[in-house]
């Protein structure tokens, strides 16, 4: 089957691809020298999924994400210096150094975030789109979650709610197989996860999470539909993270040849092959999509460091709207 | 030429064993290679190398435990074969490669100057002009609070009358009968506290590297606060003191040198059986409460002549013969002089007699010393055209004052203590 | 020398091995090995009906805890950190707290509830929290904070054993340090508070993780000739006041050091605690050194002026000592 | 006893009671009551002090012989 897409699509597909699996790999290596401190949760292995839906939804929609969230940030639109300078710490971050990794927040950019409670974002992103229904707008609300907060009360307390109340959510489960370090098979009762939402009178679809095209369609269509029915939909993304749950473990919970074997399926790769096998692309072009990439990186590594740090005596600042004391 | 560091893997990892080394010196790696395995907490982790080149040098052995942030060998940059190094001969497994411990590497911290202070107190210091720099934070930190800036802004508070002192030093002061008033605070804010107390058993404060100086500013707090905090009514009496003299002269001339009496004995006397029935007078503020004194102990103002003034009490004033309360006064008066009163006495009185002398003026409106609640004044001794018996005579009188604590006492009872002081004046035989 | 993490395991691993009533369950407490690596190995020991790695449903395994405990078992549970536990206070408060009482005394809820808290890893606002004052606010439970590797487990133990639930707090700071542990020694009891240093001009009032900062702030002290008393209170309900009252009537100080916020905190109990017991025998203000009232923040040293540190408690001792 | 004699111990006397004088230089026609500001109780601790030096007794009613030094002197000298 061939790609209906243009080259022009099919590089941008591509290109934030390669930005983000960059952009971790710089991570890690800031990461092991202490630049980048607290908990960091790689992509790599997931871009399809974070390229492919943040491409398919609309600029005006809202984004409620996880702490693995580096890649929906990048591709929104917020610049990998402020994600860099965030990482670090730093006030040029865009969360204002507050967050770290874990948090990146864009207010301009309807990016509300990553969220470190697992499942903790799901009642939020029910609330996002009561306040779209209730504010009469056509914005969806795409909600990113992985495959263990399907395990927590809030995860089934809101396809209820969101079913009950008709509510404009695309709930978008990113199933890596793993709860931090628990397989599919030991965390839920049912693996085929999308059994659970038509329970609650949520739809709810599957769809291959290494493809970025695949990923690209299936989201437009979900999307379109919560915004023309304004009732939630569930889409599930299949895929597979190809490094420890955060930044490093022992990773004693599976074997190295299946993530061996797994990552003969990068999203990557996979996709560069298709589109140089039909003649979309060159390698000159893939050539020049990294040497941008490092571009972008080395900058962002710049922005960060050349950041300031917030004052402490600014430490009690965005506690309250007005500061108290 | 770039280091390999161990890696920091966690964050709770601050060291790390070199579990295994999958390359040697010479072997070239790419960026993303394996090339070695750490054991941390939670398990054998396999580290990845960021930089591609030539591995020169392996600077740890298998099974070392080193600090993150350690160099672990040395990656030349060209890509070459090494300088061939044998990894054996070359890894050192002494200690001395280890103290670049680079726990807190590239963060060299923020560089914070000027006192702590949030955007909204910034705008009222900004408001009020008031230089941020040299507030004095009271919050978390130092941290510089709205309050700083206004009360930095206000001219400085009145002196409240509420002594600050610790509750502990408080309760050692009363158990040894010090004075807290007339001592300086060394803690938060001037508060006095237990060490305070102690350092003033030791030294009494007539014994200070600058008496008159020291004694001047205590009794000038003390003034202070009983002038801020009590309300004072004064009522005055003229009491003939013929007989009082006349029956001194008497006795004095038939007693030796040593028993010798003063009028000012016989007022002292006077002034402490009076109180027998005015007990109101003798008592003590305490906690917002007139607290009444079982024993009277007059206390004897008297004015030294480097400058000051002390009223030491003369105990149990109401007892004993007046030829011992002579003996007792004149000790009292002469250890006064001589700077060599004890605390107790300092801090005992429970009301005062202060006499302005012989030659002195005729009446004072003396302040009561606290926590005391009355305080009695003698004017001068003077002779005046008096009546007796319906006759003009020259008579020597002399004013006495009281003045007293209107929470406690009111002009009534205070009129009827001068009235029984003035009959005990006129039958001076029996003080 | 032993590390704390390996303390409470080897306490995990007798309870496991002496009583066939105890089990271990949490998320990723098997495969995984426990986000602390607290339980790295006993899967392979004790297999995977008594290591159970949950689903990600907090409310659910504490609350089944709390069942398992009710039914007869010695349920051992771990939630990964105090925010998460979040989830699951529901349970705890309705269900485990109450049983006893509102049963009229015909059930126990003999469960141990094991949790890491605490901040200084640079994990942000949320995962960086001390609530365990939360806990320590309510009647029916009991609340451990081991500050050293032989209360770690020693107290573990003894929250086993314990016939109430009781929730056992690990500062996430202290997995890695090092020190003797002498599992044959009869351990002190565990509602008691200790004296871990002698002083004589103030008490420095704290434990957890804080505890290490209130000790290496009392060597601080003495080298400006002020000798301070460092209480560890290690039972935070029940609190041991009489431990904390007579330790300050000798120093007439207290700083309380508590990795809380300020506001509602454990400190302002002690706090309290003193002004009611011990307040003709204060010479100076209590000091309370806690948490700044916001969220932690990532940035290093923001997180480092949030959270209590030994330069504060060492200017707030000298504040009370009056050499401030 | 010579005049110099007497004077000495009647300072020394007089120092014991008011120890405040210090070196203030006494002038032998000063008013000890107005100008050394002694009162009734300073007057008979030193005619005590004297009659304890030198066996002298001054009786009150001869207090008016002794308000300057110089007349205490004569005083003293005339009945050692």
């Amino acid at each position: 089957m061939t790609l209906d897409i243009s080259r022009d699509h099919a590089l941008g597909l591509l290109r934030d691809m390669i930005r983000i699996r960059r952009l971790e790999e710089k991570s890690a290596e800031l990461y092991s020298k202490q630049k980048i401190r607290g908990f960091l949760h790689l992509y790599i292995g997931e871009e399809a999924v974070g390229v492919g839906a943040m491409h398919a939804l609309r600029g005006d929609d809202n984004i409620v994400a996880t702490y693995r969230e580096h890649g929906q940030a990048l591709v929104r639109g917020i610049p990998a210096g402020e994600i860099m300078a965030e990482m670090y710490g730093k006030a040029n971050g865009c969360s204002g150094g507050r967050g770290g990794s874990m948090h990146l927040f864009s207010a301009k950019r309807n990016f509300y975030g990553g969220h470190a409670i697992v499942g903790g974002g799901l009642p939020v992103a029910v609330g996002l789109a009561l306040a779209v229904k209730m504010k009469g707008e056509s914005r969806v609300t795409a909600c990113f979650f992985g495959d263990g907060a399907t395990d927590e009360g809030e995860f089934h307390e809101s396809l209820n709610l969101a079913a009950l109340w008709k509510l404009p959510v695309l709930f978008l489960c990113e199933n890596n197989e793993y709860a931090m370090g628990t397989a599919l098979s030991r965390h839920v009762s049912d693996e085929d996860i999308v059994n659970n939402p038509p329970g609650y009178g949520v739809p709810a679809d599957s769809v291959n999470g290494m493809d970025v095209v695949a990923v690209e369609r299936a989201v437009h269509n979900e999307a379109e539909l919560v915004r023309e029915t304004s009732k939630p939909r569930f889409l599930e993304l299949k895929t597979y993270r190809f490094r420890a749950h955060s930044m490093y473990d022992a990773e004693l919970y599976r074997s190295k040849e299946e993530v061996e074997e797994r990552k003969q399926d990068d999203p990557i790769s996979a996709f560069q092959s298709r589109l140089l096998g039909e003649g979309l692309i060159t390698q000159a072009d893939i050539d020049a999509i990294e040497d941008d990439a490092a571009k972008e990186i080395a900058e962002a590594v710049e922005f960060a460091e050349q950041g300031e740090w917030e004052p402490v005596e600014e430490i009690t600042r965005h506690t309250y709207a007005r500061d108290l004391s | 030429m770039a280091e390999f560091l161990m890696p920091s893997l966690g964050a709770d990892m601050t060291s790390g064993t070199l579990a295994k080394w999958r390359v040697t010196a010479g072997d070239t790696v790419k960026q993303g290679d394996i090339i070695a395995e750490v054991e941390t907490d939670k398990g054998i982790i396999e580290i990845e190398v960021f930089e591609s080149g030539a591995v020169q040098k392996l600077l740890v052995n298998e099974g070392e435990k080193v600090p993150v942030g350690t160099p672990l060998a040395e990656i030349g940059s060209g890509g070459g074969a090494g300088s061939g190094a044998d990894t054996g001969a070359d890894v050192d497994a002494g200690a001395d490669t280890r103290p670049g411990l680079i726990l807190s590497a590239g963060s060299s911290g923020p560089d914070l100057s000027g006192p702590m202070a949030s955007p909204a107190v910034r705008r009222k210091a900004h408001e009020l002009d008031v230089p941020l720099e040299r507030i004095r934070g009271s919050g978390e930190h130092g941290r510089v609070t709205l309050d700083d800036v206004r009360s930095a802004a206000r001219p400085p508070a009145k002196p409240c009358g509420r002594l600050r002192i610790s509750p502990y030093a408080r309760r050692i002061a009363e158990e040894r009968g010090i004075d807290v008033s007339s001592i300086r605070g060394s803690g938060p804010g001037g508060a006095i506290q237990a060490k305070d107390v102690s350092n003033a058993k030791a030294q009494p404060p007539l014994k200070p590297a600058s008496p008159a100086e020291r004694m001047q500013q205590v009794i000038a707090a003390a003034m202070t606060r009983a002038n801020d905090e009590i309300p004072h009514y004064y009522v005055e009496h003229t009491s003939d003191m013929g007989n009082a003299l006349t029956w001194l002269k008497q006795t004095n001339a038939s007693l030796g040198v040593n028993q010798r009496l003063v009028s000012g004995v016989l007022m002292l006397r006077a002034v402490a059986l009076a109180l027998r029935k005015h007990r109101k007078l003798n008592a003590t503020w305490q906690h917002g409460e007139a607290v009444p004194s079982e024993e009277i102990h007059v206390g004897l103002a008297i004015s030294l002549r480097g400058g000051g003034l002390v009223a030491p009490a003369v105990r149990n004033t109401d007892e004993g013969s007046l030829s011992d309360l002579m003996a007792r006064m004149t000790d009292l008066v002469a250890r006064a002089r001589a700077g060599t009163l004890r605390s107790s006495e300092i801090t005992s009185a429970t009301i005062t007699l202060t006499s302005l002398g012989e030659r002195g003026v005729e009446s004072v409106m003396p302040i009561i010393f606290p926590p005391q609640v009355a305080i009695v004044g003698c004017g001068a001794l003077v002779e005046r055209p008096w009546v007796v018996d319906g006759q003009i005579v020259a008579r020597p009188v002399m004013h006495v004052t009281l003045g007293a604590d209107h929470r406690v006492s009111n002009g009534h009872q205070g009129s009827r203590f001068l009235s029984a002081l003035d009959r005990l004046l006129q039958e001076p035989e029996k003080l | 020398m032993t590390t704390y993490r390996d303390a409470v395991r080897t306490a995990l691993q007798t309870l496991l091995r002496e009583d066939d009533r105890v089990f271990l369950m949490g998320e990723d407490v098997g495969r995984y090995g426990g986000a602390y690596a607290v339980s790295k190995g006993l899967l392979e020991e004790f297999g995977e009906d008594r290591i159970r790695d949950t689903p990600l449903c907090e409310s659910t395994f504490v609350g089944a805890g709390i069942g398992a405990a009710l039914g007869g078992m010695r349920p051992i549970v771990e939630v990964m950190t105090v925010n998460f536990s979040l989830l699951a206070l529901d349970q705890v408060v309705n269900n485990a707290a109450v049983m006893r009482h509102m049963s009229g005394g015909q059930f126990q809820v003999p469960i141990a509830v094991r949790m890491a808290t605490g901040g200084g890893k640079q994990i942000a606002a949320q995962h960086s929290h001390s609530l365990e004052n939360w806990y320590a606010h309510i009647p029916g439970i009991k609340v451990l904070a081991p500050a050293t590797v032989q209360d770690a487990h020693d107290m573990l133990l003894a929250a086993v054993e314990d016939p109430d639930p009781v929730f056992v707090f690990e500062h996430q700071m202290l997995y890695g340090i090092e020190g003797e542990l002498d599992t044959t020694a009869t351990p002190l009891s565990p509602w008691k508070a200790v004296i871990r240093r002698s002083g004589t001009d103030v008490s420095l009032i704290a434990y957890g993780g804080s505890m290490h900062k209130a000790l290496s702030a009392a060597e601080e002290l003495d080298k400006g000739g002020i000798s301070a008393e460092v209480v560890d209170l290690r039972s935070l309900r029940p609190l041991d006041r009489d431990t904390i009252v007579d330790s300050v009537r000798r120093t007439h100080r207290a700083v309380v050091i508590d990795e809380a916020w300020k506001t509602g905190s454990l400190a302002s109990e002690i706090s309290a605690t003193l002004a009611e017991h011990a307040f003709y025998d204060l010479d100076a203000p209590i000091e309370r050194v806690c948490t700044l009232e916001v969220p932690i923040p990532y940035a290093k040293h923001l997180e480092e002026a949030a959270i209590p540190q030994v330069d504060r408690i060492v200017e707030a001792a000298r504040r009370s000592v009056g050499d401030g | 006893m010579t005049r110099e004699e007497i004077r000495a111990t009647l300072l020394k006397c007089l120092f014991d009671v008011a120890p405040e004088i210090g070196d203030e230089e006494i002038e032998s026609d000063m008013d000890l009551r107005d100008e050394l500001d002694l009162d009734s109780m300073d007057i008979l601790r030193w005619v005590q002090g004297i009659h304890k030096a030198l066996g002298v007794e001054i009786p009150e009613e001869d207090y008016g012989e002794i308000t300057t030094l110089g007349e205490t002197v004569d005083y003293v000298a005339a009945r050692v």
